[in-house]
């Protein structure tokens, strides 16, 4: 087992689609991709689903309750005043901060929790195994954890260059 | 609050010297107040600044050496005077005379300050009130243009040289022969006549001349001619049924206007079990407020008066009368009324005109009417000058028959007619001395300036009725180094006592008749000066009988002089302005007149009709006669073919407030049958075309419509008690409301204004001012519509625009138990206290003026520039001695903040820590805001209405009550209690 | 704008002032005022001559004891302490003295080192063998020393600290960013947190305490001590803040006040006659004195103690503290909004005896009939703004 | 995948580019030295920054004062200045919306831009509610946090308090939004970066973006959910604006229509200001290819659709001020606004906002440039005086007629206006000459899409 990936650089998104297919199809496992823009066919492949909206749901309950708490102690616990006529514990008032602090809160809770998922974070480098795939480069890499036997490398190649890939190298690890 | 009655200050002047220390002219504030609370005087500025910096710049300016504090220093009294308690309010009672007006008052005295006047409530002629201004007469203590020590030619000299050379001038006068003439304004002091007299029997050719700038003396002639009596007879408006006014503003200028408002307003209040009330008929050209209240309101030109007065005369008199074209059915059916109203109604009339007075003299004395209405035993001291010795000083002074000239209390350059001739005049007299306070035009020419003392800073008595005395005590020691006018005369004349001893000597022997100074008399003495006043019984007797002769000789029918192209021009006084004595005090300045609402200005009121007619509008500045060039004001209401103008303004001397405000009209008037004449004819008034200012805090003037004031007829009143008010039943039927409304338990504060009392007068207005450290904003500001006043008095017109029905409101903050304010400020700086009260805690707010935008009522005011720190506004609150006269109990508000009526909520507290404190209830008469106690009209109620015994409850259950905007549902603890006229229908 | 303006004024003039210093101590000869003492002592008939730079020196190091001013005697500065100190000295400090004795001749002086009236001083000052020589020294450097004023601590201000780290701060960022030159992220990201979390503490712990003076101990003009009058001496708060009960204001009693007892009362237990001297001297003069206020409560906030101490029945401790075990007043509550609203929020009203509260119906039956255990000041409107604030 | 390309809807990309060619086509722009227009431009906005600083200064040290306002007119151009901005502001974040949520891909090349707009436009709108306070530099009171006064905390039932956290999450909202967006593209950049440091500073902001899998399939999600939570937050930003107005009592103002009325205004104002945007962008950049003719028909015909709704809301608040009976309604509304004092600024607004852009149903005008840039322009102009009848009018002669007043601004309220305009052109020419204008990787996903429905035709 050699400890090395295979990587492959396509042009256009429709070879990088066929050729994602083509490896599927033998088995071979594709390590990660890298596009210019998202390619939804790709992503479908691949399998891959976030779970960030359920993180949202969550979120957005929790807001909802801390903000109600929160309101509710200052303006009826903790110092109740009378503001013109109205019961200290004027729902209706209270609708309107509760919907914009769970959106508020809501939003800022994901943003902070996608980039900790993804490791993007600002200042962070970027690690590509070939410069373009920001611009017009799709890119490949085949391989697993456990590495990949020869065979398979092999058979990954021609699958690659037959689906036209421009250029393939072999990384180490 | 209970106040207290003070005894005098007069064993203080001893000990209280060494509370100021070193010889500045002006005492140092830290060691005057013994500033142990100081509270907005002087540090708070410093460390309101240095707060805000910090807030502002936070981050750097805290780290600066931990944000180092300012090291407040505390300075107790070296001595404390037994009188003085820091952090507590003293009141004197004391005497307001300015030559104009009369008041018996009360002095608040905080920290050693005299910081507010009220109206004593032991004296009748006051009761408890004051007018606007006697009330803005203590600014004038701090003034800066006062004289702060005795000059020569404008440099300053000390007191024993001043002496030295005027009584070395009065000696060489009355050796050259020359006359030595006193010029005062009238002197109601029995004291200080009785120093004139002994002057009058030291100084050869002394001769002495009072002088009224708002002259009666055709009136006093008029009596003499008709009773033989040169007097002022008493007015009794409460036991008239009938009035009629003639170009009389005894609402808010003639004689004692804060008087007779009180008296007025006793007649017109309309008891809900037996509507009664008195009916009001005012004949006048220019539209004041006393012809805003009337019930009938007919225009005249001022030169018809003496027609109609004939005619009135002949047709009560069973005589046929000449026709007044356009008048005779009214005349006719007042003198059926006046025929009704024997003795028990009154005429009084304003004009300055011999004949006119006769002619009133003899319609009253046809009705019946003295003895119950007008009342020769008891007579009023005021307004006793002479036009006719006036003029001819004149005379003398320009012939230099006049050596020697003394000047007490009167601006004759400035506000006599003939001010330019008496100021030739002066050029010739040999010595001139003026016994000015402050500076004026007169003075300016003097040899002397002998400086008196504010009359807070003064000793004093007064007889302003008959039977009543009046005691003057000082509340200050004089600021300046300057003496009171009797002490420099009793110098003069060699006496070697003071005055005041002198006043106590006169006192005991000629007001008690003590035959010595004993223990009775102090404790008469120290009696009177804790009251302010000593009532005699007031004298009974015989009213004198008429004397026809003269009236016969009056010319019956108009005396309308033929022509065109002239306007008749009648010359009034002001509200704020009167003679314009008080021109240098900015609070009487941005008083809005409550029927133009101009501030810092006079103008010339021009009729609709004329102004369509000249093609003239609002702000215009025209030429008439005497090159005088005035901005006019189109005052619905004016006659036509009438303008006027108020007197007072124009001063040239008189301080940085004053000058530049205004245009003098006095040297339009004329001098006619021995009186000074305030009607002249003018030629049209011409066009500039250039435009002025005008500071108007009201451009719009009709009612759109909307139930704002509400009014009814004293007829249909009787038939229905909701009458004018019957929208209220329905509102309160349509009321729904989400939220249940708030019950207050234990104290629910609330006002209550009767329309049908209140006469507009605006001493509410400096009452306030005062007492809640209000900031004067100056003329262009004013401009801006930006005027501070918590307390406005709104002024609509209805009815046809030539002669429009007026109605005055005051309006206030509202204190609504569902405030739309309240609701809006998102920083909790205004909400609702447990006592109903819409407070404003002026340290949270950031100036969203949000609330302003959402208050109905547009009471809220914002505080858009630093208006008591900036140079830049005439404020008194950025003079250094201006600000001493700042309530302590009250925040000066800074830049930026929103502030407005509080219901004088340090007065609440103050009383209810009293109260707490001496376990027992808070009672409902103890307690009022600063408007309501200075009411002259007592037109406001003010209590506790969560208390159903009060006032203020039974008020509000009153059929005539309604709250204005009701229909916004925003429950305001103000209400107005509907107006009432007596119209014949 | 203030601020910064007047934080350079200090600055300038303490360079200023350092700079004098230094001048002074090199050529001291040249002093104006020395010539003019010079004059006086010559005119007090001293044999001994103007002072000499060395006579200062040497008067100097006699102060400090480091010429030993006699056997087993302290050193003059330990008691009298010649700069600023946190703690509380009965003594007077050495710039009062110097001061106090600029204008007077050198046999008073002398008088009042080797022959104090006062027992205490007596106590001290017998030990100490001085010639009048080295008297004269001592004064000499005291004369100079009260043109000086007290050595001031260096101060290390919170503000450099502050400008030291936003200055690491902006050159973290700058380096995560755009230079790179640390390959270590971890070094931004610690400095970035550490700087920022210090900046913000700062700035929040200043917020909060601006316009707040807790624990505010100043130095008084004189020492008077609580302790001694009040515990020691069992003066009622009452006797000297007569006003309290029925004025805004407790009152800060008037020199006349003080003169009642210290007409008689000369010598104090612990301050000798120094700082009673100075009242009396105040008082002779007619120069009031200028007491620096402890408690001082915003302009905006109005607060009465005739409320407090009548109806409410508070004690001066609750608000004041200790004051009777203090000899130099410090404020002990913190006086903020948040402390009066505590007490107004859980201190019982007596609303059931009191007549002024007859017409809170709905209260007096919550109270007697259960439904609540007492009343509170914020049951009677004792949270409202209008309370304090108007 | 028809959708994309049906009868009426020509191709969203023109030109047929290879992705390099769509790369360099719009990165060009940011990476080359910018023309002369722009340097002139640029001073110009400058110039307008300064004198709104100016006025801004004058404003702070002196006190409101300096402006036009007074006892009866508390909120004047400030408030007309913010409620117009933000409206604006919302065409930016509208669009997002349509892309990420209703998948509307047309708005791809016009979202960047228009989301750069909202940004500085809602900045500017903050602005206003921040200076028009009395004591700015207590602006922190406004916020609820743990505090020594007891502790008081704020009003939960002002409008005003809502507005504070509605703008605040608005702002942070779409700045995220149009940050986030940007990420790939500004790996873009950090790619093609030739000189260091603009390399570090793209690298910085990129976040270590490079376009894998995981980060493409949280990116989506993520932007699916910002948009989703920016769908109600943009209705609800106008709408609590509009309950500012709507829960006070003063006539004119207190309307239940109001909240909608505002809505369908703010998007009205937003894409009148990114229409007279994106003509001038593509007229200068030359990005024709991108934002084509039917980019800017689609706008216009939104554009006609606002203008009827608004027209709409005119009308029925006029009937129900009738039908109301409520006299002070009345007057506000018949006497005040359209025969009144303020007739010349309600007829303008009538015509600029309800009559003019109905030239749009016309072909011709919807593909003349010229035309749409004036009735562009015309609209926002109409809509500031829509703000300026609603606030003026209403405060000014409200429920008693003694504290009515006239109101005019001074130098210093139009100074801040300039100024606002100054941050603005500021901002978006910063913008231009520093961020991809278009997106690059939705246009390249479109452009993609574009290909295969080619080739689909093709065979």
């Amino acid at each position: 087992m050699k400890q090395k990936d295979l990587i492959a650089v396509f042009d256009n998104d429709r070879d990088l689609v066929k050729a994602i297919g083509t490896l599927k199809e033998n088995n071979i496992p594709v390590k990660d991709v890298w596009t210019p823009f998202p390619v939804h066919d790709v992503l479908k492949m691949l399998g891959r689903e976030s779970r960030l909206p359920y993180f949202s749901v969550a979120a957005g309950v929790g807001a909802v309750i801390v903000t109600f708490a929160f309101l509710y102690y200052t303006a009826v616990i903790d110092y109740p005043i009378r503001y013109g006529g109205k019961p200290y514990f004027a729902f209706p008032s209270f609708v309107v901060i509760i919907f914009l602090l769970t959106i508020l809160l809501t939003f800022i809770s994901t943003v902070i929790v996608f980039q900790v998922r993804t490791g993007l974070f600002p200042g962070k480098e970027a690690e590509v195994p070939v410069t373009g795939t920001t611009d017009d480069k799709f890119v490949i890499s085949v391989g697993s954890k456990e590495g990949l036997a020869d065979e398979i490398i092999t058979e990954a190649q021609v699958i690659l260059s037959a689906n036209g890939a421009v250029e393939i190298t072999e990384q180490e690890r | 609050m209970k106040k207290k009655y003070w005894k005098s200050l007069e064993e203080l002047n001893g000990r209280q010297q060494q509370d100021y220390v070193g010889d500045h002219l002006y005492v140092n504030k830290n060691e005057m107040s013994g500033l142990i609370e100081e509270k907005s005087l002087n540090t708070s500025s410093s460390r309101r600044d240095f707060l805000k910096l910090c807030g502002f710049s936070i981050a750097t300016s805290a780290l600066i050496a931990g944000c180092e504090r300012p090291v407040q220093k505390a300075i107790p009294y070296l001595f404390k005077p037994e009188e003085i308690t820091p952090g507590k309010a003293n009141y004197y009672a004391s005497t307001f005379f300015d030559g104009d007006d009369y008041g018996s008052i009360l002095v608040k005295v905080r920290d050693g300050r005299p910081i507010k006047i009220e109206g004593n409530d032991l004296c009748p002629l006051s009761d408890g009130s004051a007018s606007a201004r006697i009330q803005a007469s203590v600014l004038e203590l701090y003034d800066s243009a006062r004289f702060r020590h005795p000059m020569e030619d404008g440099s300053q000299v000390s007191w024993e040289y001043a002496d030295k050379r005027v009584i070395d001038g009065l000696r060489s006068a009355a050796e050259s022969g020359g006359k030595t003439v006193l010029l005062t304004g009238t002197v109601i002091s029995p004291s200080t006549k009785s120093i004139i007299n002994k002057f009058l029997q030291k100084q050869p050719g002394f001769q002495w001349v009072q002088y009224d700038p708002l002259s009666f003396s055709a009136v006093l002639e008029a009596n003499r001619i008709c009773f033989n009596s040169r007097v002022v007879p008493s007015y009794r408006f409460d036991n008239a049924q009938l009035i009629v006014g003639f170009s009389a503003d005894f609402l808010g200028t003639w004689l004692m206007p804060a008087t007779f408002a009180g008296q007025y307003a006793g007649g017109r209040r309309v008891p809900a079990e037996d509507p009664q009330m008195s009916r009001h008929i005012q004949f006048e050209s220019s539209m004041s407020i006393t012809g805003a209240a009337a019930d009938e309101r007919i225009q005249v030109k001022p030169s018809q008066v003496k027609g109609v007065l004939r005619y009135l005369y002949d047709r009560l008199r069973g005589s046929m009368p000449v026709s007044i074209p356009g008048f005779d059915a009214t005349l006719d059916r007042i003198a059926a009324e006046l025929d009704e109203n024997r003795g028990r109604s009154l005429l009084v009339c304003g004009i300055n005109d011999i004949d006119i007075q006769v002619l009133v003299n003899g319609i009253n004395y046809l009705l019946g009417n003295y003895g119950p209405v007008i009342d020769f035993m008891s007579r009023i001291g005021l307004r006793s000058g002479d036009d006719a010795a006036m003029e001819r000083l004149i005379a003398e002074m320009k012939n230099g028959e006049v050596s020697a000239l003394l000047i007490h209390n009167v601006n004759p350059v400035f506000d006599h007619p003939d001010g330019e001739g008496f100021g030739q005049g002066m050029e010739r007299v040999g010595v001139k001395i003026s016994l000015a306070p402050s500076k004026d035009e007169t003075s300016a020419l003097c040899d002397f300036v002998c400086p008196d003392n504010h009359y807070l800073e003064s000793w004093g008595d007064a007889i302003p009725v008959t039977w009543q005395y009046s005691l003057q005590q000082p509340a200050i020691r004089p600021l300046g180094d300057t003496r009171q006018m009797q002490d420099s005369m009793l110098k003069w004349l060699g006496e070697e006592v003071d005055y005041y001893t002198y006043l106590r000597n006169y006192w005991q022997v000629s007001v008690f008749g003590l035959p010595e100074a004993g223990k009775e008399f102090d404790d008469r003495w120290n009696d009177c000066l804790q009251k302010g006043v000593f009532i005699t019984s007031i004298p009974e007797g015989p009213q004198p009988s008429f004397n026809e002769t003269h009236l016969a000789e009056i010319p019956s029918g108009s005396t309308v002089p033929a022509g065109e192209g002239f306007f008749e021009m009648e010359i009034t006084q002001s509200i704020a302005a009167g003679s314009g004595r008080h021109a240098n005090n900015p609070w009487l300045q941005e008083l809005p007149d409550p029927v133009s609402k101009l501030s810092w200005d006079n103008f010339l009121a021009v009729s609709p009709a004329d102004a369509e007619s000249l093609s003239l509008a609002t702000g215009d500045i025209v030429r008439i006669d005497g090159d005088i060039r005035i901005a006019v004001l189109v005052q619905p209401g004016q006659a036509p073919g009438t303008v006027s103008a108020a007197m007072g303004y124009g001063r040239t001397i008189a301080g940085k407030v004053a000058e530049g405000v205004g245009v003098n009209v006095m040297p339009l008037a004329g001098f006619a049958g021995g009186c000074t004449d305030y009607r002249v004819n003018i030629s049209t008034p011409e066009r500039t075309g250039e435009k002025h200012k005008m500071a108007l805090s009201q451009t719009h003037h009709s009612m759109e419509g909307r139930a704002i004031v509400r009014e009814t007829t004293l007829g249909e009143y009787r038939g229905n008690r909701s009458a004018g008010n019957e929208m209220r039943q329905k509102i309160l039927d349509h009321m729904y409301t989400l939220y249940e409304e708030v019950k207050f338990d234990g104290l629910h504060w609330a006002m209550a204004i009767d329309l049908n009392a209140c006469t507009g007068c605006s001493a509410c207005v400096i009452a306030c001012q005062a007492e809640n450290n209000i900031p004067v904003i100056g003329k262009e500001e004013v401009y801006r519509r930006r005027i501070m006043h918590w307390m406005r008095i709104d002024r609509y017109y209805s009815g046809e625009s030539d002669n429009p029905t007026v109605h005055f409101m005051p309006v206030m903050c509202q204190h609504c138990d569902n405030a739309p304010c309240e609701n809006v400020c998102p920083v909790s700086a205004t909400n609702h206290s447990d006592e109903g009260i819409n407070q404003m805690a002026y340290v949270r707010c950031i100036g969203t003026k949000y609330c302003i935008n959402n208050c109905p009522y547009k009471v809220r005011r914002f505080n858009w520039f630093g208006y008591a720190r900036s140079d830049k506004y005439n404020s008194y609150m950025n003079d250094e001695t201006g600000r001493m006269v700042l309530n302590p109990d009250v925040t000066v508000r800074e830049r930026g903040i929103v502030e407005k009526c509080s219901f004088c909520i340090q007065r609440i507290q103050e009383a209810k820590i009293e109260a707490k404190n001496e376990g027992r209830v808070l009672s409902d008469e103890e307690l009022l805001p600063a408007c309501a106690q200075t009411c002259p009209s007592k037109a406001i109620i003010f209590g506790n209405i969560a208390d159903k015994n009060s006032r203020i409850y039974k008020a509000f259950q009153d059929k005539r009550n309604y709250h204005l905007l009701e229909e916004l549902h925003t429950l305001p603890s103000v209400g107005y209690l509907t107006r009432i006229r007596n119209k014949q229908s | 704008m203030q601020n910064p303006s007047e934080l350079l004024r200090t600055a300038r003039k303490a360079i200023l002032l350092s700079c004098a210093l230094l001048f002074l101590s090199i050529n001291v000869s040249s002093n104006e005022n020395m010539s003019a003492l010079y004059q006086e002592t010559e005119e007090a008939g001293q044999v001994l001559g103007p002072p000499t730079t060395d006579d200062i020196k040497r008067g100097e190091r006699l102060f400090r004891g480091l010429i030993s001013p006699g056997p087993d005697a302290a050193s003059c500065a330990s008691c009298h302490n010649t700069g600023l100190i946190d703690s509380f000295n009965w003594n007077p400090s050495a710039h009062e003295i110097a001061l106090a004795y600029r204008d007077r001749s050198h046999d008073d002086f002398y008088q009042v080192v080797m022959d104090p009236v006062s027992a205490k001083m007596t106590e001290v000052h017998d030990s100490y063998r001085l010639s009048e020589e080295e008297i004269f020294q001592i004064k000499a450097w005291m004369d100079e020393f009260a043109e000086h004023g007290m050595e001031s601590r260096p101060v290390i201000t919170s503000l450099l600290l502050f400008i030291l780290l936003f200055v690491i701060f902006l050159g973290a960022i700058a380096d995560l960013v755009i230079f790179k030159k640390i390959p270590y992220k971890l070094i931004h990201l610690v400095v970035i947190l550490v700087a920022g979390l210090f900046m913000v503490k700062n700035i929040a712990h200043e917020a909060i305490a601006l316009g707040r003076s807790q624990f505010y101990e100043p130095d008084q003009p004189i020492k008077f001590s609580h302790r001694v009058h009040a515990l020691e001496n069992q003066t009622d708060c009452l006797y000297c803040h007569s006003i309290a009960e029925y004025s805004h204001s407790a009152g800060i009693p008037s020199t006349s006040q003080c003169m009642n007892c210290h007409v008689i009362v000369r010598e104090g237990t612990y301050s000798g006659r120094f700082e009673i001297n100075k009242l009396v001297e105040a008082y002779e003069n007619d120069i009031p004195v200028r007491w620096i206020r402890v408690h001082n409560l915003p302009d905006h906030a109005f607060f009465s103690h005739a409320q407090h101490t009548g109806s409410a029945g508070l004690d001066c401790s609750e608000c004041h503290g200790e004051v009777e075990t203090m000899d130099r007043v410090k404020q002990v509550s913190d006086l903020s909004m948040g402390w009066c609203l505590d007490c107004h929020r859980s201190t019982e009203v007596d609303v059931l005896d009191n007549e002024f509260y007859s017409l809170y119906m709905q209260l007096r039956e919550d109270v007697t009939s259960g439904r609540i255990d007492y009343a509170t000041a914020r049951d009677t409107g004792g949270t409202d703004c209008m309370k304090c604030h108007y | 995948m028809d959708m994309y390309n049906t009868a009426v809807r020509p191709s969203l990309v023109e030109g047929n580019k290879s992705y390099r060619q769509v790369t360099s086509d719009i990165a060009g722009p940011a990476e080359r030295t910018p023309a002369r227009w722009w340097y002139i431009a640029m001073t110009v906005a400058t110039l307008a920054l300064l004198f709104g600083l100016w006025a801004m200064y004058v404003t702070v040290v002196e006190g409101l004062g300096t402006w036009g306002l007074n006892n009866s007119v508390g909120w004047g151009w400030d408030i007309i200045n913010f409620v117009w901005w933000i409206g604006i502001g919302h065409a930016g974040t509208a669009f997002t919306i349509f892309l990420i949520v209703f998948r509307a891909k047309w708005t791809a090349s016009i979202s960047r831009a228009a989301e750069a707009m909202t940004v500085f436009a809602v900045m500017n709108a903050g602005l206003f509610p921040a200076l028009h306070l009395g004591r700015i530099w207590l602006i922190f009171y406004i916020f609820p946090y743990p505090n020594t006064r007891g502790p008081l905390w704020v009003n939960f039932n002002s409008p005003l308090f809502w507005d504070v956290f509605a703008i605040l999450t608005y702002l942070l909202l779409s700045v995220t939004l149009w940050y986030f967006g940007m990420v790939p593209d500004l790996a873009t950049l950090r790619d093609r970066a030739t000189s260091k440091i603009r390399k570090n500073i793209y690298g910085f902001f990129s976040m270590g973006w490079v376009g894998s899998v995981g980060n493409w399939v949280r990116y989506e999600a993520l932007a699916k959910i910002l948009g989703g939570l920016a769908a109600p937050l943009v209705v609800s930003v106008h709408t609590i604006v509009a309950i500012d107005f709507a829960v006070s009592v003063i006539p004119g103002w207190h309307t239940t229509i109001l909240p909608p009325y505002f809505f369908v205004g703010a998007i009205f104002s937003g894409f009148a200001m990114v229409l007279t945007i994106m003509i001038l962008i593509r007229k200068t950049f030359a990005l024709t290819d991108f934002i084509t003719k039917s980019h800017l028909d689609s706008i216009c015909r939104v554009l006609l659709f606002g203008s009827m709704v608004l027209g709409l809301a005119y009308v029925t608040e006029l009937f129900v001020a009738w039908y109301s009976g409520s006299e002070y309604e009345f007057f506000t509304f018949f006497k005040s606004r359209a025969t009144g004092n303020y007739s010349a600024a309600f007829w303008i607004m009538i015509v600029c906002n309800a009559i003019i852009p109905q030239l749009l149903w016309s072909k011709k005008i919807r593909g003349s440039l010229g035309a749409m840039l004036v009735i562009s322009i015309i609209i926002n102009v109409g809509m500031w005086f829509e703000r300026f009848v609603i606030l003026i009018s209403s405060l000014a002669q409200d429920y008693l007629p003694s504290s009515w007043v006239g109101y005019s601004p001074t130098i210093v309220d139009i100074g801040i206006y300039a100024g606002t305009f100054g941050i603005f052109a500021c901002g978006m020419l910063m913008f231009i000459r520093f961020i991809p204008m278009i997106a690059i990787s939705e246009v390249k996903g479109l452009t993609n899409q574009e290909k295969v429905n080619r080739e689909d035709d093709n065979k």
